[in-house]
C-alpha cells in the first residue's frame, strides 16, 4: 500500500442534493468507485448531506469507523463548506482534515450527458481523496475587531443601517456624497401603496442622525481609499469644501437672503433643475446636517474654482459674528479605522435622452418621474401646483412605464418600482389636476404588501390602463383635435387596435440603473458587480446582504432595483450582519496564510511580490519571513518562489500536485 | 342579419414546428423572447390598415397558426422602413422576419387572387432576372396589366406626366453578361444542400395554393 | 482506450472571480462541456508554472487558468504576476514544442458565469482540434527508445568487454 | 477623391434627376465618379420579398465588381440600394450559411469578394469627406430665405445606422444650412413614405406620403428636400391621387389658430433632391440638374443682393 496513506482513513460522501445532482451523476457508481482508491475506509451516497442527519452520519461515522479525513462531494465549497467543517469539528476531528467537492455548480447543473457528468464526478472525488491525506490539523486564528462601522451613503438605506447600528450602542460614521442625507427618497412627494407623505417619514430619521451621539455624519464627502481586511479597515474620506464651516453654521440661512444675487438664478439639484437657487443655497428645507453651502462654479467670489475676492461678500456680512463663512476652506482628508463596511451608494434613474423616441428634451412638456415628484410636492418648485414648462394646466396626461427598463438596447433588467410610483404618480397627478391619466404599460408589476389593492383603487379613480409599449411621442396632429397635443401612439394589445392619444404632458417612468461610478467603488471596496453593473451579493438567497469581501455588506438598490419597504429590510439585515461580526469581538481568519520553511536562500524574488508588504527579509538569518497577521493567503509568492521554500497553509505544493494526478487519474 | 364567425382555435389548426422553423432563419432567432409590448405597431406608419398588428403576427409566428399568419395582409402591408426593427426592445428583427413570411406565402402560394403586392415582387423579380436590371414603367405596366386593368387606365394621367417631364425610359435596361447574372442564380438554385433554400423549395406543408380573403 | 478521445483539460481557478462564475454558470443552467476539471486556488497569483507542467505531463491536454480581470483581484495584483509568469511560460512551451493554445489564461469576473460556459467550449473545441497532447505516452515512447538505446550500447560494452562512461544513459 | 459609383436602376428611370445633380454637384466638388462596370440590380425591397438569399447574391455581385476596380469606396445614392447593400455586407459578415451560398454563386461569375468595400452614401460623404466649409466655398447664390423640410426617408438611417442618428438625423439638415436654406423643424423626416404601396395599395401608401406633404407645409416649409428616389417619386408624382383622396380637409391656419382653412389646393409644395438645392447654391443651370423633371415647380426667393 502506498505509504503515504498509511494512517489514512477517509469517509466519502456524495450527496443527490434530491434530483439535482443525482439526475445527472450516478452517484451510487461514484461512491462504488471511490470505495476502492487508497486510504478509504467508507464510501456512501446520501440524498441530502447538508442536512441534520446528514451531518449525523458523518459524525456517527468518524467515531465508530475512527475516520480521520472527511470528504463531501455536494455543492460548491462557497456555500456549505463551512457547514461541514462545523460538523467535522463537532465530532472532534480537525476542520481542515474535511475537504469539499463541487459536483452541482461544477457538474449536473452545467452538463447533459449521464456518463461525461459522472466520469467527471468520479475524477473530482478522486482528486479530493488524494488531496485530503495530505491535509494537516490547523488551527483557525482570531484578531479582535474593530467595533466602529462606516456607512456610505445617506439615503433611506444608509440612514436606516446608521440608525439601527448606533442605537445598538456602535458608533458609525455615515458618509454622503451630497451636501445633504435624504437620497432620492427626499425627492419623492408621497410613497405608495400608503402615500405617506415621504418628507414625513423621512425627515425625523435624518434629523436623529444628525443629532445622534454615536453618528458622525460627514456628508459632501466620498471615500477615496480602503485598505485592510475584515474587523480591521482603515478608509479614507474626502470631505469636499462647502467654504462654510459646519460646526459654526446655525443654519439661520441669512447668507442665502442677503447673498449679491437678488433672486435664486441657478439650477437647483434638489428640484431636477425646475426651480432655481442662488450660489450659496440649502439643498431643500429640511436638509442634514442644517448647514448652507456656496457652489464656486457660479458664485462671484471664484473665478474657476479660486477665491477672486472679487465679491462684496453681503453673505459674510449677514453670517456676522458666527464667521461660519470661509472661503479659505480646501479639500480635506480624514483617515478613519473601521471594523465593518455597509455600502449603500444607491442608484441613479435613467438617462432619458437615451429613447429619444419619447421626445424629453424636444417637446418641453415631456417629464422624468422624479421631476413630476417634485412638480407635485408641495415644498417643490411650483408649490405643488401642476403647470407645465409652458404655463399650460394639463388636461390629458399620459405616463410611459418601462422607460429604460426590459429594453436589450438600454437596461434588460425590470426597475421593480416604476409600475407602482407610476400608479402613485397617476394617483396625484389625478389629484392635482382632475386631468385624464393614461397609464401606458408592458405588464403590470404589483407584488408586494397592499400593491395589487393599490392598483385596483386606482382603475377604480377612472385611471386609463393601456397595455402597450410606447412606439413613439410626436406633435405632429393627423386630426384637428390633435392641434397642439403630443401625440402617444401606441398599440392597445389587449384590444388588438393602433391608437393615437393626445395629451398635454408626458411623464417618462424612468427605470432605476447603477451609479455611473459604480465600477469605481465596486473596486474601492473590493467587491463585485453582476453584468448589469450593481453590486454582486455573495448569494442571493442565503447571503443576500454579504459581498465576497468579508465585513463588508450592501443595502439598498446598490445591490439591485428595490422599493423603499425593501430597501429598509435590507439595510437593517446589514446591520444586523456587521452587529454579528462586533458583538463576536474577534474574527476567525482562514488560516490560509503562507510560511517560509528553512531552506529559503534568499533571493528575496518574493518580496516585492507581496501586496500586502507582509514579507521582510531578515538580515540575521538571511532568510525571508512572513508577518502571518498581514498575510492574507493569495499565495503568489508560494507561486513565485523559486527554490520552493514558502507553503500556504490549505493549499501546499503537494496538495495541489495530489489533486491534479487525481482529476487526471481517472479516465 | 349579423353574420357570425367563430372565431375559436383549435390544436388542429396550427402547423406545428411552422414557429420554430421561421425563428431557425438567420436573423429570426430573436422572436422567441418576444414580450408582446407592441412597440412594433405601435411604431409601424402601416399598422393601421392591418387585419392582425404585427404584435399579433409575431404571437401567431410563435405559435405556429401558418395559415392566420400567411394569408394576413400584414406581412404584406410592411414597406420594410425598419421602424420596429431599430426601436424593439428585445431586438427581434421584425422586418426580416415579414420578408421570410412573404416568401413563404409566395412559394406556397398563398395569397389573394390579383393582389398587387406578391405580384409587383414576383414581377421585379423576373425582370431583375431577365435583364439584370429593373426600368419601373416597364414593371409597373405589367403589374397594373396582371392585377388590376381598370387601375392601369387610372394611371394614365400619371404615365403621361412622367412622360412629359422626362421621366419614362422608353427603352428597357439591361445588363451586358445576363448569362454570367444567370449562372450565379442557377448556383443559388442547384444548392440544395443549403438548409435555407431547401426547406423553402420543400413541399407545402398545409396551403393548397389556392389562398385568398 | 475504447471511447472516442476526448479532451482533458485541468482548469485553476481564482476562488474570488472565476470560481464564482463558474458557480453562477452551475446555478443558471448553463450547458457546456464536461472535459474541464477545476482545481481551486485562492488567487490566480497562486499558479505555479510547475502546476501546468505537472498537468499536461500526467496527460492533461490543455489547461486553462481563470483570474480575476485586470485591476479586479482580490489581492490586488495577484492576476498580473500570473500574467508575467504565463508569458515567459507560454515561450517556454513554444521551446518545447508544446502548442500554445493548450495552456490559456482568462479573465472572467463573478459575474461572467456565460464567459465560462464560452471559454469551455470554445477551448474544448480547439483541444478537440489540436488532437491529444498524450505526454505521458511520449514519455513511455522516450523511456523505450533510451531503454533500446541502453541495451544496444550495453551489448556493445560487452562485445568490447571494456568499461564506457556511456552507461548512465 | 475617387468613388466607384453605383446608380441603381431608379436613378436611371424615374430618378434620373437625383444622379444629374449629383453627378454635376459631385464634379463641382472634384469628386471623380466610376461608374460600376456591368452593374445589376441590387436586388431591393420587393425581390428581397421574393428569396433573400438570391437579393444578397444580386447584391454581392455588385460588391464584387465594385472591389475589383480598385476604388476601394463604392457610392450607392439610392436608399433602398444603400441599405441591401450594407445589410448584405452584414449577411456576409454574421451568416455563414448565407456567406458559402454567396461565395459559391460568385464563383460562377469568375468573381470573388473580400467583404472590404465601404458603402457610402453621397449625405455621409459630402457631410463627412468633403465637409461643410469645402461646400460653403462653392456656394455662388446662397438660398437665402428658402424654407425647407429635410426628408430622409427610412432606409439611410435604419436599421444601419452607419453616419447619422437614426431618431434624429441631421446631415442634410446641416448640408443645407451650409448653402443657405433655413430648415423647418420636421418632425417626421425618417417616417416612411409608404415605399412601394403607392402603385400596388394606393389608400395606406398614398396616405403615409400624404402626411409627410401635409405636415411639410403646415410647418411652412417651400420645398421638401429628398435624397430616395422612391420617396421623391411617392412624394412628387402621386399628388393630384392625393389631393383627391384628402384635398378638403380643413386643417388650422398657421397665421390664426382658431381658423380653419382648407389643405388640399396647398399640396402643391415642390419634392427635390437635395443635390438639387446645392446645384442651384453652385450656381449651375436649372435644366442641368433635371429640375425640369420634377410635377411641381420649384420657385425660388428672390436673389438678396445684401447676401454677399
Amino acid at each position: 500500500m502506498d505509504p503515504r496513506f498509511a494512517d489514512v482513513r477517509t469517509g466519502f460522501y456524495i450527496c443527490h442534493c434530491g434530483h439535482n445532482i443525482a439526475s445527472m451523476v450516478d452517484c451510487p457508481a461514484v461512491a462504488h468507485y471511490v470505495a476502492q482508491l487508497p486510504g478509504v475506509t467508507l464510501s456512501r451516497d446520501y440524498k441530502y448531506m447538508c442536512s441534520d442527519p446528514g451531518q449525523e452520519l458523518i459524525q456517527k461515522d468518524i467515531k465508530e469507523h475512527n475516520l480521520n479525513r472527511v470528504v463531501v462531494a455536494s455543492c460548491s465549497p462557497l456555500l456549505h463548506e463551512r457547514t461541514f467543517r462545523n460538523a467535522v469539528a463537532a465530532a472532534g476531528l480537525n476542520p481542515f482534515f474535511f475537504h469539499m467537492v463541487n459536483v452541482r455548480e461544477h457538474d449536473s447543473w452545467v452538463h447533459t450527458d449521464r456518463a461525461e457528468a459522472t466520469a467527471k464526478a468520479k475524477a473530482l472525488a478522486r482528486a479530493a481523496i488524494e488531496r485530503v491525506a495530505r491535509h494537516k490539523a490547523l488551527e483557525v486564528k482570531q484578531v479582535p475587531i474593530h467595533p466602529d462601522v462606516l456607512v456610505v451613503g445617506g439615503g433611506i438605506a444608509g440612514i436606516h443601517a446608521a440608525l439601527t447600528l448606533a442605537n445598538a450602542g456602535k458608533k458609525v460614521y455615515l458618509v454622503e456624497r451630497e451636501p445633504s442625507i435624504g437620497g432620492h427618497m427626499a425627492k419623492f412627494d408621497k410613497t405608495f401603496p400608503t402615500l405617506d407623505c415621504a418628507a414625513c417619514i423621512l425627515t425625523p430619521k435624518m434629523s436623529e442622525v444628525g443629532a445622534h451621539e454615536n453618528i458622525t455624519l460627514w456628508s459632501y464627502s466620498e471615500v477615496v481609499k480602503m485598505d485592510g481586511y475584515v474587523g480591521n479597515y482603515s478608509v479614507t474620506i474626502k470631505r469636499k469644501p462647502r467654504y462654510v464651516n459646519e460646526d459654526l453654521c446655525t443654519g439661520c440661512q441669512e447668507c442665502i437672503a442677503h447673498c449679491v444675487y437678488k433672486e435664486p438664478k441657478f439650477a437647483d439639484e434638489f428640484n431636477e433643475g425646475l426651480g432655481r437657487r442662488k450660489p450659496v443655497y440649502i439643498p431643500f428645507p429640511q436638509a442634514t446636517p442644517q448647514v448652507t453651502l456656496i457652489d464656486p462654479e457660479v458664485c462671484l467670489n471664484f473665478k474657476r474654482g479660486v477665491v477672486t475676492g472679487k465679491c462684496k461678500q453681503t453673505c459674510v456680512e449677514a453670517c456676522g459674528e458666527k464667521q461660519a463663512i470661509d472661503f479659505t476652506q480646501k479639500e480635506e482628508l480624514r483617515e478613519i479605522k473601521v471594523g465593518t463596511i455597509i455600502v449603500a451608494t444607491g442608484f441613479q434613474t435613467f438617462d432619458v435622452r437615451r429613447t429619444p423616441q419619447y421626445g424629453y428634451g424636444r417637446y418641453p412638456n415631456v417629464y422624468t418621474a422624479l421631476e413630476v415628484e417634485r412638480l407635485v410636492n408641495a415644498s417643490g418648485p411650483t408649490a405643488g401646483d401642476v403647470v407645465l414648462r409652458d404655463g399650460r394646466r394639463p388636461k390629458a396626461i399620459g405616463i410611459i412605464h418601462c422607460v429604460g427598463s426590459r429594453d436589450r438596447k438600454t437596461n434588460r433588467w425590470c426597475s421593480r418600482v416604476c409600475c407602482m410610483y407610476s400608479m402613485k404618480l397617476a394617483h396625484l397627478l389625478k389629484e392635482h389636476t382632475e386631468a385624464e391619466i393614461y397609464n401606458f404599460y408592458i405588464d403590470i408589476r404589483a407584488p408586494g404588501k397592499g400593491y395589487e389593492e393599490f392598483y385596483d383603487k386606482l382603475l377604480d379613480e377612472g385611471v386609463h390602463f393601456i397595455r402597450g409599449r410606447v412606439g413613439e411621442v410626436t406633435d405632429w396632429a393627423f386630426i384637428p383635435e390633435e392641434e397642439g397635443k403630443l401625440i402617444i401612439r401606441v398599440e392597445d394589445t389587449l384590444a388588438g387596435v393602433v391608437r393615437r392619444v393626445p395629451v398635454d404632458m408626458v411623464v417618462l417612468a424612468t427605470g432605476l440603473e447603477p451609479h455611473g461610478d459604480a465600477q469605481d467603488v465596486r473596486r474601492l471596496f473590493n467587491m463585485s458587480c453582476g453584468s448589469e453593473g450593481f453590486f454582486l451579493e455573495r448569494h442571493p438567497k442565503l447571503a443576500p446582504v454579504n459581498t465576497f469581501t468579508d465585513g463588508i455588506f450592501i443595502a439598498g438598490c446598490a445591490q439591485g432595483p428595490r422599493d423603499i419597504p425593501d430597501t429598509v429590510a435590507q439595510a437593517g439585515a446589514a446591520a444586523a450582519e456587521a452587529l454579528v461580526l462586533i458583538d463576536k469581538g474577534h474574527i476567525e481568519q482562514e488560516p490560509n496564510t503562507a510560511h517560509v520553511l528553512d531552506d529559503c536562500c534568499g533571493c528575496k524574488s518574493c518580496l516585492p511580490l507581496c501586496p500586502y508588504t507582509a514579507i521582510t527579509f531578515d538580515e540575521a538569518t538571511k532568510k525571508a519571513v512572513i508577518n502571518e497577521a498581514l498575510c492574507k493567503g493569495c499565495g503568489t509568492c508560494v507561486g513565485a518562489c523559486p527554490s520552493g521554500s514558502i507553503t500556504q497553509n490549505l493549499f501546499e505544493d503537494e496538495e495541489v500536485f495530489s489533486e491534479i494526478e487525481g482529476v487526471l487519474a481517472h479516465d | 342579419m349579423i353574420e357570425l364567425k367563430r372565431t375559436i382555435k383549435y390544436e388542429s389548426d396550427r402547423v406545428p414546428g411552422f414557429g420554430h422553423e421561421v425563428m431557425s432563419v438567420p436573423g429570426c432567432e430573436q422572436l422567441e423572447t418576444c414580450i408582446q409590448c407592441g412597440t412594433c405597431s405601435g411604431l409601424c406608419p402601416l399598422s393601421i390598415f392591418m387585419d392582425y398588428t404585427p404584435r399579433q403576427v409575431m404571437e401567431l409566428t410563435r405559435s405556429d397558426f401558418k395559415q392566420e399568419v400567411l394569408r394576413s395582409t400584414t406581412i404584406w402591408l410592411c414597406a420594410s422602413c425598419y421602424a420596429c426593427t431599430v426601436e424593439c426592445p428585445k431586438q427581434i428583427r421584425i422586418t426580416d422576419i415579414m420578408y421570410e413570411l412573404k416568401q413563404r406565402a409566395i412559394h406556397e402560394g398563398i395569397y389573394p387572387k390579383r393582389f398587387p403586392i406578391p405580384v409587383l415582387a414576383q414581377e421585379f423579380y423576373k425582370m431583375s432576372h431577365k435583364h439584370g436590371r429593373v426600368t419601373e414603367n416597364f414593371l409597373a405596366t405589367i403589374l397594373f396589366l396582371k392585377t388590376n386593368i381598370l387601375a392601369a387606365i387610372g394611371m394614365w394621367r400619371l404615365g403621361l406626366n412622367l412622360i412629359t417631364h422626362g421621366r419614362f425610359p422608353l427603352k428597357m435596361e439591361g445588363i451586358k453578361r445576363k448569362d454570367e447574372l444567370g449562372r450565379m442564380m442557377a448556383v443559388v438554385d442547384q444548392l440544395s444542400i443549403d438548409k435555407l433554400t431547401d426547406r423553402r423549395r420543400a413541399p407545402a406543408a398545409g396551403g393548397n395554393g389556392q389562398g385568398g380573403h | 482506450m475504447t471511447k472516442e478521445w476526448s479532451p482533458r483539460i485541468v482548469a485553476f481557478f481564482c476562488n474570488w472571480c472565476t470560481y464564482t462564475a463558474a458557480d453562477l454558470a452551475g446555478v443558471s443552467r448553463l450547458k457546456y462541456a464536461a472535459n474541464v476539471r477545476v482545481i481551486r486556488l485562492m488567487c490566480s497569483g497562486r499558479v505555479d508554472p510547475q502546476f501546468i507542467l505537472d498537468a499536461l505531463r500526467r496527460g492533461a491536454d490543455g489547461v486553462l487558468i481563470g483570474g480575476c480581470h485586470p485591476g479586479d483581484c482580490h489581492y490586488v495584483e495577484g492576476n498580473y504576476k500570473m500574467l508575467r509568469r504565463f508569458q515567459l511560460l507560454q515561450r517556454m512551451l513554444r521551446d518545447l514544442g508544446i502548442d500554445e493554445r493548450r495552456v490559456r489564461l482568462e479573465w472572467i469576473s463573478a459575474a461572467e458565469g456565460e464567459k465560462v460556459k464560452t471559454v469551455i467550449n470554445d477551448m474544448t473545441a480547439q483541444i478537440k482540434a489540436l488532437g491529444p497532447l498524450a505526454v505521458p505516452g511520449q514519455f513511455a515512447e522516450w523511456d523505450a527508445e533510451v531503454g533500446a538505446l541502453a541495451h544496444e550500447l550495453r551489448k556493445a560494452d560487452t562485445a568490447d568487454a571494456t568499461p564506457t562512461e556511456v552507461a548512465h544513459a | 477623391m475617387k468613388f466607384s459609383y453605383f446608380p441603381g436602376c431608379s436613378l436611371k428611370g424615374t430618378g434620373r434627376a437625383y444622379e444629374e445633380s449629383l453627378l454635376q454637384v459631385l464634379q463641382v466638388l472634384g469628386v471623380e465618379l466610376v461608374e460600376l462596370e456591368d452593374w445589376n440590380c441590387c436586388g431591393a425591397t420587393a425581390y428581397m420579398a421574393v428569396d433573400e438569399v438570391k437579393a444578397c447574391v444580386m447584391a454581392s455581385r455588385n460588391l464584387a465588381i465594385a472591389e475589383k476596380t480598385g476604388c476601394k469606396q463604392l457610392l450607392a445614392p439610392c436608399s433602398a440600394c444603400y441599405l441591401v447593400l450594407n445589410k448584405t455586407k452584414h449577411y456576409l459578415h454574421e451568416s455563414p450559411s448565407v456567406e458559402a451560398v454567396i461565395q459559391k454563386a460568385l464563383k460562377e461569375g469568375h468573381l470573388t469578394y473580400g467583404g472590404n468595400v465601404p458603402v457610402r452614401h453621397p449625405l455621409d460623404v459630402l457631410v463627412n469627406d468633403i465637409g461643410l466649409p469645402e461646400i460653403k466655398k462653392r456656394v455662388v447664390r446662397p438660398l437665402k430665405g428658402l424654407k425647407v423640410a429635410a426628408y430622409y426617408g427610412c432606409q439611410i438611417v435604419r436599421p444601419y445606422a452607419a453616419f447619422d442618428d437614426q431618431y434624429n438625423p441631421t446631415t442634410m439638415d446641416r448640408l443645407l444650412e451650409a448653402i443657405g436654406c433655413k430648415l423647418v423643424p420636421y418632425p417626421l423626416k425618417t417616417r416612411c413614405c409608404g415605399g412601394s404601396l403607392t402603385g400596388t395599395l394606393p389608400e395606406p401608401g398614398l396616405l403615409c406620403s400624404y402626411i409627410l406633404l401635409k405636415e411639410a407645409i403646415k410647418r411652412g416649409a417651400d420645398v421638401v428636400s429628398t435624397v430616395c428616389p422612391l420617396c421623391q417619386f411617392n412624394l412628387d408624382c402621386y399628388r393630384d391621387k392625393m389631393a383627391g383622396r384628402w384635398g378638403h380637409e380643413m386643417i388650422p391656419d398657421p397665421a390664426d389658430r382658431n381658423n380653419q382653412v382648407p389643405v388640399g389646393p396647398r399640396l402643391d409644395i415642390p419634392v427635390v433632391y437635395f443635390t438639387q438645392l446645392l446645384g442651384l447654391a453652385f450656381g449651375l443651370p436649372e435644366k442641368s440638374l433635371g429640375l425640369q423633371r420634377g410635377f411641381t415647380p420649384l420657385r425660388l426667393p428672390p436673389v438678396q443682393t445684401a447676401a454677399a
